[in-house]
């Protein structure tokens, strides 16, 4: 088990590694860039909407981009993602909607899951990106029931499962880890080390060297990637996709990037940390490194650049302005579905008591 | 028809379903080689082999959260608890996970995972061999839970909650697991969810119960029949969702009700059918609804009978309802 | 006396006791250096150091574990869990094991353990960051269940918990964090734990409440003062034990009862409530003891104002409760 | 991470490495043999009355017995014993008496638990033996907070948790060595090895070469050491003191050895293991080894060792006869007692309604 951190690129741009130099279509490179920079507005723009009072709540993922696009690019689209808060490039490149996205913000009549969820909580079927909930870790072993699930079925899919690295603390990395090794799974196990859970620094997390170390006592391969590095992350991901389909079971990848905003919209890191330490990273940081990656390849430009930011820009405005105009809350009988495949009596009983009720006037409906 | 005890009952119902549906896999500890402590699984890994009947590791939060991955890709399956006791380890991934799962998609997921687990007191198993967790999964949103008292319910609410698509919380009453014996078609057939069963009819109170409290309430009413007193007697059978109307018509009819559980009694399940039976038939009550349940003590050993609710008690607690 | 909101008066809480007693620390996530996500520690780390402020791990297991330990060895821990629906990888710590060490040591061993934790709704928090689990504690036998409403209660309270020789849940209504603000002393007092608080004397109807809903409950209980009514408000302040005899004594006196609370419905604190009322004073209840509740449903984001019961529900329980 | 199990002994008794035999006063040496014998002999007797149904369970230690005494032989009294049900000889070793045994097995009135758990699941202030729960894993934690407030109130008291290596699956496992590592304490985690957790293999609970190697995941050290062999045991106990002590922190022990014996009176092994497995195991007796290695010290003889079989096999009998000899059952107000510190006021009102209710037959008091 080494200490060493798997990079192709160093932060000009210029390739380290040629042979590890993963081959992507010209188009797919841009595509993944174009996905980084939407990551980087929308969070822009949604933490602003939040101070504004116009969102309740809100999670960036600056300066972790790269994880999002790096673990998804490689899968197939029958594959499955378990992703934790803070992993939204991983269904937009998948083709989750900005105004599904900002309408799940919202909790409107038009959120894909009726209003149930805080914000950042998406949950995207159609393109198997499951429902996030707030607990840390308890996505770990569904997305190994997932995996063991296919292996069951002779299918070759395989799931990808984010956590934070103060998810594997939990409890629940640990028994998903052992049933993954035991059973030989088909899973990838990618924990985003960015330094922080909330104010608990990393060293206070565990005495492990290394994240990736914890894969011996599960007898798994770990390896260690540059998580601000997009390329070094699909490398890896590649390496894990063909184990994995391959029989040869998981693979735990700790990607090692750096939270570079605040946990959420209601936390204050100037309380914890040294504002000098999100400084230094904003010099590795991971669209940057990648955009000057483009630009030695002649893919990228500065005019381009601009274009798809205003572009985006645009998009994202659009969208906006669109979740914004829908009219009112999900209906109240949207509070009692879904309990159930069928809504038991005494669920309409408490949904007619709830009707018949006189409401304050903070809460008419 | 083959009598059978409930141990076979389970496993003759778990046997069909994986017959008949391909997508049914049970895991647990100790359940495949070896067909489980109390030997329900027996037979299945010899007839399904290793993919379906799956021996895990001691971990059940990793037995429950993989079980909810597998009902997400589409499997049914049917994880087994060793004991209620050492369901609390899962307790994260059932009442924050499985149990909320369909709610918190907005209904785009759903995990059909029926949790089999042998609950209750009566074997002499102390204070981790024999606990009753039931109210704990009844108020927790988005779990059934049932309870069967007797082999023919047990192998077709079985079947019924394999081929539900809501999460299920399947309680077996270990205690009568050998005791209780009855006749049990060897063929297909449902029990239905959410539907209590009419025990006996009678007149002059209403006895709820449920798993083995069922035998004791028997035993107690039998003699309280032959004093010339007239009880109703029904099995719940399911506890969430409640038949709350075969309850509230037949308390109604007799105007008293006794609530028998062996689980501890604050907060406990008989809390909330006493409340609702309140709510919903106050003005018929001529006794309030008696509570006869376990302590709220752990669960002890060496005064297990003490314990737990015995004929002697349940009959005391019906006759001075019946004479309020 | 110094006006303090909740969050001051449980910090100033842990600070004179933590002097008064160097066997108490504090022990969870972000409560260190941070203060706490709620600021409930601040200003702990910097008085009280490393040693007794400790910043732990992810893992609610671990902290409520090594709790238990810190208590068997002699020291009062007082761990926090940043929110209450993070509790449940902790259940099997807690009601195993934290619930039952006294009893299963036959009285050996004690685990002096008071588990802070903001628990309810009102915050715009869904389903992860709002739910009210007192019941699931309520129902465990070995543990006892705390609810304060005001800064002083919160107080006094707390210190009453920490001196207490048992387990304790000490559940913090998070949504009056800030907005619940009061005269508190500087110094030492302490409220005793198993009595409620009569908030409002009245002959019509006992209301009882918990938390934050007494702020909700004043509402309504305003609005009907005006128009005439006169209700009893009953703040229980401890869920368990239970000050029976001032819940009992006051519905005897008024003859109905209103149980408020925002956990769902079913199998709900209100439940036993309810039950008990009927068993103790049946012959006395002119009407059905209404639930007013949060309903069977996981905790919306959206619908929370919906969902949690208002003054206006509130209103007019009490109103047909008194006209029924 | 090495494979390697460490021994002193070989199956003879022969001294394999003098330079890791440990100095223990011959006095001592013949305690410890003795402690074990007792072990052996007792399980002996309480099964076979397990099986005349006047014990309603037990579990026995056949083959384990050099883990108890390695373990707790090189503790100070002051340090804490957190057992799982497979350690008696711990007990024992610190002076738990015969009588009190079996009486906590028989659940009698004079029980030191009052009635309140099933057999095997001992407590024993006074000797710093924790109450042992059946729930597997939850003891380790807790070892860890016990650990943690010696070193919070600036005491060398240490923590020693016992658990088979079915525990190490569990979150409590993982949890507790997190804590450890983090907070650096003085606990000493030993794992017992026996290849078994009722019906389930070692090789079915990880996929980690060794239990030990799990150590790496928490920046702990790990060592495996013949679990059939009481001075290697002692050996390896007496250098994790050391660092324990010394401020090092915590280490995991794994001690290989084998369950001889079914789990529990419950169990049937031949449904799932093949008989010759525990019989290849007896040749590796922990006692039998022992043995020849004090006969070669000139320490025991053929004939000593049948005094002392007769010396403890007098004393298990008189014990026996005189706990079966203890009138009734507790009486039922210790139901009522120890749920809290003091009996509150619903439970001396439920205590009242037990008094006052009838009794079906089998329940008279
Ligand atoms: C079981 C549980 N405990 C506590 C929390 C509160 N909480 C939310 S996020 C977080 C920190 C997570 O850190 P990490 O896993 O590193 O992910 P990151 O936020 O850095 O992406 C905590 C403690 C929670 N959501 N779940
Ligand atoms: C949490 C939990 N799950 C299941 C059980 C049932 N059970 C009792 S012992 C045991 C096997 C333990 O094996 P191991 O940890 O290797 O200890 P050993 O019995 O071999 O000494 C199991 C599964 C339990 N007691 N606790
Ligand atoms: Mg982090
Ligand atoms: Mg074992």
């Amino acid at each position: 088990m080494t200490n060493e951190v798997f990079s192709v690129l160093d932060d000009d741009g210029n390739v380290l590694h040629p042979e590890h130099e993963p081959t992507i279509a010209p188009e797919d490179l841009l595509r993944i860039y174009r996905g980084m920079l939407l990551v980087r507005l929308m969070d822009e723009r949604m933490l602003r909407l939040q101070r504004q009072g116009r969102l309740g709540f809100y999670m960036t993922s600056t300066g972790e981009e790269a994880t999002h696009f790096g673990g998804a690019y490689p899968l197939r689209d029958s594959d499955w993602i378990f992703p934790s808060y803070r992993e939204p490039g991983a269904a937009f490149w998948r083709g989750y909607g900005l105004r599904e996205f900002i309408c799940q913000l919202m909790g409107n009549a038009e959120d894909p899951i009726k209003g149930r969820q805080m914000p950042v909580h998406h949950s995207v079927r159609r393109i198997n990106y499951v429902s996030i909930s707030s607990p840390v870790g308890t996505q770990i072993p569904q997305a190994v029931g997932v995996a063991h699930a296919a292996k069951i079925r002779k299918r070759d899919d395989v799931a990808l499962v984010y956590f934070g690295e103060g998810g594997t603390s939990t409890g629940a990395f640990h028994v998903a880890l052992n049933f993954a090794g035991v059973f030989k799974l088909p899973v990838i196990f990618f924990c985003r080390n960015n330094g922080w859970a909330i104010s608990t620094a990393r060293e206070r997390q565990t005495a492990a060297r290394t994240f990736a170390a914890k894969a011996v006592a599960y007898g798994l391969p770990g390896v260690r990637v540059d998580g601000n590095d997009v390329l070094a992350i699909v490398s890896v991901m590649n390496q894990a996709l063909a184990r994995a389909r391959g029989g040869a079971g998981a693979t735990l990848i700790e990607a090692v990037t750096y939270r570079r905003g605040a946990h959420s919209s209601s936390d204050d890191p100037s309380v914890y940390r040294d504002p000098s330490e999100p400084k230094k990273w904003e010099h590795h940081d991971p669209i940057g490194r990648f955009q000057r990656y483009l630009e030695r390849r002649g893919l990228m430009t500065a005019q381009l650049q601009k274009q798809l930011q205003e572009e985006i820009g645009g998009q994202i405005t659009a969208a906006l302005k669109s979740a914004e105009a829908v009219p009112g809350k999900p209906p109240i009988e949207t509070m009692f579905a879904d309990v159930f495949a069928h809504v038991p009596p005494h669920l309409l009983e408490q949904l007619e008591q709830l009707q018949q009720a006189p409401r304050s006037e903070s809460t008419h409906h | 028809m083959p009598v059978m005890n409930m141990i076979q009952a389970v496993n003759d119902a778990l046997k069909l379903e994986m017959r008949r549906d391909d997508r049914v896999v049970v895991l647990g500890e100790d359940i495949g080689k070896f067909g489980g402590v109390f030997r329900a699984t027996s037979g299945l890994y010899e007839e399904f082999g290793a993919d379906r009947v799956i021996d895990t590791p001691l971990a059940e939060a990793g037995i429950i959260g993989s079980a909810i991955g597998m009902a997400l890709y589409g499997l049914r399956p049917v994880p087994e608890i060793q004991f209620a006791d050492f369901i609390y380890p899962a307790y994260d991934q059932i009442v924050n996970e499985l149990a909320k799962f369909r709610y918190r998609s907005g209904g785009q997921y759903a995990a059909p995972v029926v949790i089999r687990t042998p609950y209750g007191g009566g074997i002499r198993g102390g204070h981790y061999h024999s606990q009753s967790p039931e109210a704990y999964f009844v108020h927790t949103p988005g779990l059934k839970v049932v309870i069967p008292s007797n082999p023919y319910d047990a192998k077709g609410l079985l079947l019924s909650a394999i081929r539900d698509e809501d999460p299920i919380l399947f309680m077996e009453p270990k205690r009568i697991y050998r005791a209780a014996r009855g006749e049990v078609p060897e063929d297909d057939y449902t029990v239905p969810l959410g539907k209590a069963h009419l025990v006996r009819a009678g007149t002059q109170v209403t006895v709820l119960a449920y798993g083995a409290m069922l035998h004791v309430v028997g035993e107690a009413t039998e003699k309280l029949v032959e004093q010339g007193l007239d009880p109703e007697v029904i099995d719940l059978r399911t506890l969430l969702p409640l038949d709350t109307e075969t309850v509230i018509e037949s308390v109604k009819k007799t105007g008293r009700a006794v609530v028998v559980h062996e689980a501890p009694r604050t907060c406990g399940f008989g809390a909330e059918l006493s409340a609702l039976i309140m709510e919903k038939a106050f003005l018929h009550l001529e006794a309030p609804v008696a509570r006869v349940t376990g302590f709220d003590t752990p669960f002890p050993y060496t005064l297990e009978n003490e314990y737990l609710p015995d004929a002697a008690r349940i009959a005391d607690a019906i006759r001075r309802t019946v004479e309020y």
